[in-house]
């Protein structure tokens, strides 16, 4: 199981948690489980997210890794100018 | 790409400043940029824009614009796809408007005809009926309870109950307990800050060349960041397949975030099917200002505690940005970025995503992170004034570090943050004297940077030169580094090396230029393009000289054996391999396509010192010192260019650049003459200083160098303006009214 | 609608057009005479990126008529290079990395070059007070302003 | 739209008189291109009158006076060593008028018919009590500068009328002339405010003083009582503070996008100081040796 962190503003749409226990091996992996756990999540993903594993932030790459202990946060989808 | 650690010396081609490769063509005016461009039998057009902020649009009548000699079609909303969601849905809204005009300038309509001038004289005769209704362009009055619904149903679920329906998304992240780390605190300063909208100030107008027939096959040219998004949006927006259209990016003059989207290239793509002959549409200034894509406005509250010894117990900030007449304005960002540079066990942070009746926002340079920085900035420095600290030990007695939990979650790799402060505090600059009148600033910016799909090609040819073929456009001398970066994997020069801009047809997909991430993304890919043709390479070798692949090295442009194991052979240098390659085993490429994921954060450090005229409010920037990360500068000269840029943009946001709009709802200053971005008389020399620490995440070590600088400026300014003016200034930009109001209120109370 | 003839010399070659008394002597530059080193940045005479010479005074070519070029003397960026020599004012901006995106440097080249004429040694402020309506939105100036210098200085030795 | 060269004043008042709908004359052009582009004024007939014999000359007159041509640029006269001795404020005044581009272009008799309250040469123009030739169908007359603008983009020239020369009078000796203008940036901007001031002394007592505001109120301004405030002085602090005080009362602006109604009548004191200084200097170093 992987802790993953939800940014606060997504507590309401997750039971009240910022802190989820998703099963999981990669980044994809993760967004699937979250959506299956708290349907509510699915517009917030759809949206775009990045999620960052032990710190290093992915953008798009669904099949990155991530172990049990990774530190896993959910974060808003990334652009610049 | 799988990566030991990046390189960090021994470099023989990556740190050197050779000129660019577009230098003549851009020198000698043969560049071809977005409004350069002619096709046989070409069509100019114009768009009919609407005059009001808010209005239901009752009817369009374009019989007299079509009776006009000359016109050869009008197009309406009409003549786009239908069915549309999400947000292409509110892209095609913005490119023409529906039944409502939101901002404005708001496209309603649009001409093609012979020549410009009678374009021009044909959306006069377009006759379009409007209600007018109730608008609000401010961030604050568009959140009040009685404030003019833009569109009902546009928030998310992310906003909670009972706030207005123009609050269409809401952020909120952060950790620890904000109240105990206020409560343990020796002060806490909580202030209210605005900033207005400013507009990326690009010199070059919004250009297209398009092609549409009836056949469902496109050819655009276009001044963009980024074509394959040019080529996905127009496409679904003119209801044709993708691979069937054909873009080409031109030069780009200027771009800053404001190139990331499409205005005009629909428009004009519908022109041309509907006309059957290409069309060029060319925006001028005042449509720019209008019609493109400004950055948000904000209000913001940021309530900081501190120990008297500088420790920073607990931050917290509200901030609200509106983007203009549909979500979108980047909070989230904001949010994200405002504390970032420190380490905090106690931070809380809320964005909302405010709509108003102005153009739909588009990105600028660290998109929505200067204006974090000017709130929390301005905080920080009443702070250590009140509390007597020296402004840049305290940032580095809590600055963020490797392992340090950021504002927005996650540990931060490795960040070069106190090397940034460490080199300040060292720059003569930060202890030189100041004159009458004059005071010092500090500030930290904080940028994520970005990486992005990614596709890069690399050939050789026969006579041992190489071509790079890459897919995002050059807005800042890329196509050098790009270069430079290939020449230090394959061992050749500089100058044999051609690096170009492919077009939709040429290459496979790339993201954007945005989020500082070309040298980062297109740079990696190309280092592994670079590897995967030296491999290639290896192998021919290997296979001339009868030995295991595995026992070929590359170094200095040749294939050696990899040891005296491997056999004694002569080193076989590229052009050897290449010069025969034809006849053993075909061409020699190198390709990459992934999403590299790894886009290293980058922190800066800014001092500033600014004149104030106490009579008249008039603000001179005197002295200007960058000091940024830019893990590994592929050429230096570049980006000092960046950094130079970057402060140069923040010193206009922080004193001059805004946007103005009167009671009406219309946009008063459309022009460069009131839009008042810095002329060369108006700025000091830049110095910069370039730190490197390494990015793990990229071969030598790059992070995106193009949007942090301008993070820090706006705070740094305001609070070297506070320091001379002996008042706080909470209000960008820190025009001489603004000053001169302080001053006076200052004096009253 | 009747258009005027016009004959001007462009860069040292005479030329003709018809144009529209409305359109400018951009206008004509870009669409007439296919020479698109002029830009159009502002359209008011505000940005600089149209800068031209006319009988050897800087102008904006966006603030000029394209009649009014009749039988005058016009200078663009395109005529600045000697066939493949380039200027060093040319030489110095690309060594000096004094262009980013690019769009606004065949205006500022042909303010500078008309200001090194007139004045071989300006001093800083002096070359940003020429410059000041020539914007740039991607430098900061910096490396213009040290281009332009530098490019003065070494003429001065030169002559 | 009609383009016309015309061959000479006569010609220029005839075509002008006859014209239909809207008339420009084109001298710069740099007002007039602007606003035909922008599509807030295009001319019906644009009379090209650069081709008029002397339009472009600089001349001094017998008494001292000098003849300004209609179209000559701004940087013909900051070129012009002579002029700018005698009365570097109207020259630095017009010299602030937009780039080294529109330096190349720009007329003062340009910047004074389009009539923006804000022109920064008017000011000085009428602080130096500057006059024009102003020719039309019923014969030619003689004009004082300050009676031309009558508002914001109109003036008291009748159909068919043009100015076909401006005149400044003999600078003497012992007097000077300055202009100042408050900008947000250092170049490029319209004036917030500007202020011109012309005085003339004996000994370092000022005899005679013209004090004109740009940028406050509909017109620009001649300020009898800043004048007063200076006049007799030698430009003490007291008399610096009471032209400030006269010169922000006299007032009456706007708010708008370039400035508050509470800053513009600050600045104007602030200007007024500031140029009296410099015109004050001027005239203490003009000992008539000069010209």
């Amino acid at each position: 199981m992987v802790e993953v962190n939800l940014w606060s503003g997504l507590r309401a749409l997750a039971g009240g948690q910022d802190k989820v226990e998703i099963e999981a091996n990669t980044v994809g992996e993760v967004l699937a489980g979250l959506v299956a756990k708290y349907p509510g999540l699915q517009d917030a993903i759809d949206a775009g997210v990045s999620v960052a594993v032990d710190g290093r932030i992915i953008a798009f790459g669904l099949t990155e890794e991530v172990k049990p202990d990774s530190e896993v946060y959910l974060l808003q989808r990334l652009k610049g100018g | 790409m799988a990566l030991d650690g990046p390189k960090t010396s021994g470099f023989t081609a990556v740190g050197t400043t050779p000129n660019r490769p577009d230098g003549l063509d851009k020198v000698t005016g043969r560049a071809k940029f977005g409004a350069d461009a002619q096709a046989p039998g070409m069509l100019h057009a114009a768009i009919v824009r609407s005059p009001h902020a808010h209005a239901r649009i009752v009817s369009i009548d374009t019989s007299k614009a079509e009776a006009l000699k000359g016109v050869k079609t009008v197009v309406t909303r009409a003549d786009f796809t239908t069915g549309l969601k999400g947000e292409n849905w509110n892209i095609l809204e913005n490119v023409m408007a529906g039944d409502t005009a939101l901002y404005d300038g708001h496209a309603v309509a649009a001409v093609a005809a012979i020549s410009p001038l009678i374009a021009r004289d044909a959306i006069k005769l377009v006759e379009v009926e409007y209600q007018v209704l109730p608008h609000v362009t401010n961030v604050d009055a568009a959140m009040a309870q009685d404030a003019p619904i833009i569109r009902e149903g546009a928030a998310n679920k992310s906003v909670p109950a009972g706030l207005h329906p123009n609050v269409v998304r809401y952020h909120e992240s952060g950790h620890g307990d904000v109240d105990k780390g206020f409560a343990a605190a020796d002060l806490v300063i909580e202030d209210h800050f605005t900033t207005e909208a400013t507009h990326q100030g690009y010199i070059e107008p919004h250009a297209c060349l398009a092609q549409l027939g009836g056949d469902g096959k496109g050819e655009l040219w276009c001044c963009t960041q980024g074509h394959w998004n040019v080529q996905k949006i127009c496409a679904a927006l003119v209801g044709i397949e993708t691979s069937q259209l054909r873009v080409t990016a031109s030069e780009i003059g200027g771009g800053f975030g404001g190139k990331t989207v499409v205005f005009i290239e629909p428009v004009a793509l519908a022109l041309s099917r509907k006309a059957n002959r290409p069309v060029k549409l060319v925006m001028n200034r005042s449509e720019v200002f209008r019609a493109s894509g400004p950055t948000s406005s904000t209000s913001m509250d940021v309530k900081i505690g501190m120990k008297n010894d500088g420790t920073i117990t607990a931050a917290s900030g509200t901030f609200r940005l509106q983007g203009g007449a549909f979500p979108g304005a980047p909070m989230e960002f904001t949010a994200m970025c405002a504390f970032a540079p420190y380490a905090l066990e106690n931070v809380r942070q809320v964005g909302y995503d405010v709509m108003t009746n102005r153009p739909k926002q588009a990105a600028y340079r660290a998109p929505g992170s200067p204006m974090a920085a000017f709130a929390v900035e301005s905080v920080i420095d009443e702070l250590c004034k009140e509390l007597g600290l020296d402004p840049i030990q305290t940032r580095l007695k809590n600055a963020s570090h490797e392992g340090t939990k950021a504002s927005f979650g996650p540990k931060f790799d490795k960040i070069g943050l106190v090397e940034t402060l460490e080199a300040a505090k060292a720059h003569p600059h930060f202890t030189a004297p100041l004159g009458e009148n004059q005071g010092r600033g500090v500030s930290c910016g904080f940028w994520f940077n970005h990486s992005g799909e990614t596709s890069v090609t690399l050939a050789l040819s026969e006579d041992g030169s190489a071509q790079i073929v890459v897919g995002t456009p050059d807005i800042g001398g890329s196509r050098a580094s790009m270069a430079l970066m290939a020449a230090e994997e394959l061992g050749i020069p500089y100058e044999n090396i051609r690096c170009t801009i492919a077009d939709t047809a040429s290459l496979g997909y790339n993201e954007v230029s945005h989020g500082s991430r070309v040298t980062y993304a297109s740079g990696l890919a190309t280092i592994a393009a670079a590897r995967d043709a030296v491999k290639r390479l290896c192998g021919r070798a290997a296979a001339k000289w009868g030995i295991d692949e595995e026992a070929v090295v590359w170094e200095d442009g040749c294939a050696k054996p990899s040891g005296p194991n491997a056999g004694d052979f002569d080193p076989l240098p590229l052009a050897e391999i290449t010069r025969t390659m034809g006849a053993t085993g075909g061409p020699i490429n190198g390709h990459f396509e992934a999403t590299p994921e790894g886009a290293g954060v980058s922190f800066a450090t800014h001092i500033v010192d600014a004149e104030v005229d106490p009579e008249t409010g008039k603000t001179s920037i005197v002295r200007y010192t960058v000091v940024q990360d830019a893990g590994k500068a592929i050429h230096p000269a570049y980006v000092e260019g960046q950094f130079q840029g970057g402060a140069a943009q923040g010193i206009g946001w922080a004193l001059n650049e805004e946007y103005i709009y009167g009671e009406d709802g219309r946009l008063q200053n459309d022009l460069f003459l009131d839009y008042r971005i810095p002329v060369a008389s108006d700025l000091p020399m830049i110095d910069t200083v370039i730190v490197e620490v390494p990015n793990p995440g990229h071969p030598y070590g790059v992070r995106g160098v193009g949007e942090t600088s301008i993070c820090p400026p706006l705070a740094a300014i305001a609070n070297a303006v506070s320091a001379a003016a002996g008042v706080r200034l909470h209000d960008l930009p820190m025009s001489p009214p603004r000053i001169r109001a302080a001053l006076d209120a200052q004096k009253d109370g | 609608m009747s258009n005027i003839h016009v004959t001007t010399t462009v860069n040292g070659d005479e030329v003709e057009f018809l144009c529209d008394p409305r359109e400018t002597l951009l206008d004509a530059l870009r669409d007439k005479l296919n020479l698109t080193g002029a830009k159009e940045g502002c359209g008011t005479g505000d940005c600089g990126a149209c800068s031209v010479t006319m009988d050897g005074r800087l102008v904006c070519s966006c603030l000029v008529l394209g009649a009014e070029a009749e039988g005058k003397q016009i200078g663009t960026v395109e005529g600045i290079a000697d066939g493949e020599t380039l200027h060093p004012l040319q030489q110095k901006f690309i060594e000096y990395a004094a262009l980013q995106c690019g769009i606004c440097t065949p205006g500022i080249l042909v303010a500078t070059k008309a200001l090194l004429e007139k004045n071989p040694d300006p001093t800083e402020t002096e070359v940003r007070y020429w410059l000041a309506g020539n914007l740039c939105r991607c430098t900061g100036y910096d490396k213009i302003i040290r281009a332009v210098m530098d490019t003065a200085a070494d003429l001065r030795r030169a002559s | 739209m009609d383009y016309h060269i015309a061959t000479s004043f006569d010609d220029a008042i005839a075509v002008a008189s006859k014209a239909q709908g809207i008339t420009r004359f084109l001298a710069g052009g740099t007002d007039v291109l602007v606003q035909l582009r922008a599509d807030i004024v295009t001319p019906d007939t644009l009379i090209d009158i650069k081709h008029i014999e002397g339009v472009k000359d600089i001349s001094r007159e017998s008494d001292g006076s000098w003849r300004i041509g209609i179209a000559v640029a701004g940087a013909e006269m900051t070129e012009h060593a002579a002029l700018m001795a005698d009365w570097p404020g109207v020259v630095e005044a017009m010299d602030l008028v937009g780039s080294t581009q529109v330096q190349g272009r720009a007329t003062l008799t340009g910047n004074l018919c389009n009539g923006s309250p804000a022109a920064d040469s008017v000011p000085a123009m009428v602080a130096a009590a500057m006059s024009a030739t102003v020719a039309g169908p019923n014969g030619t007359r003689q004009v004082a500068v300050k009676d031309i603008p009558t508002g914001p983009g109109r003036s008291s020239l009748a159909k068919g009328e043009l100015i076909t020369a401006l005149h400044i009078p003999a600078r003497g000796t012992s007097s000077g002339d300055a202009y100042l203008r408050f900008i947000p940036r250092t170049e490029m901007d319209i004036a917030v405010v500007g202020c011109a001031v012309n005085l003339t002394l004996d000994g370092d007592t000022i005899t005679s003083a013209r004090v004109v505001l740009g940028a406050v109120a509909p017109t620009i301004l001649l300020v009898q009582e800043a004048a007063n405030a200076i006049i007799g002085t030698s430009l003490d602090e007291a008399a610096l503070t009471a032209l400030a005080t006269a010169a922000s009362a006299a007032c009456n602006p706007i708010n708008d996008k370039r400035g508050t109604i509470e800053f513009r009548t600050h600045v104007a004191g602030v200007l007024a100081k500031r140029s009296a200084k410099i015109a004050y200097e001027r005239a203490l170093a003009n000992t008539g040796n000069s010209a």
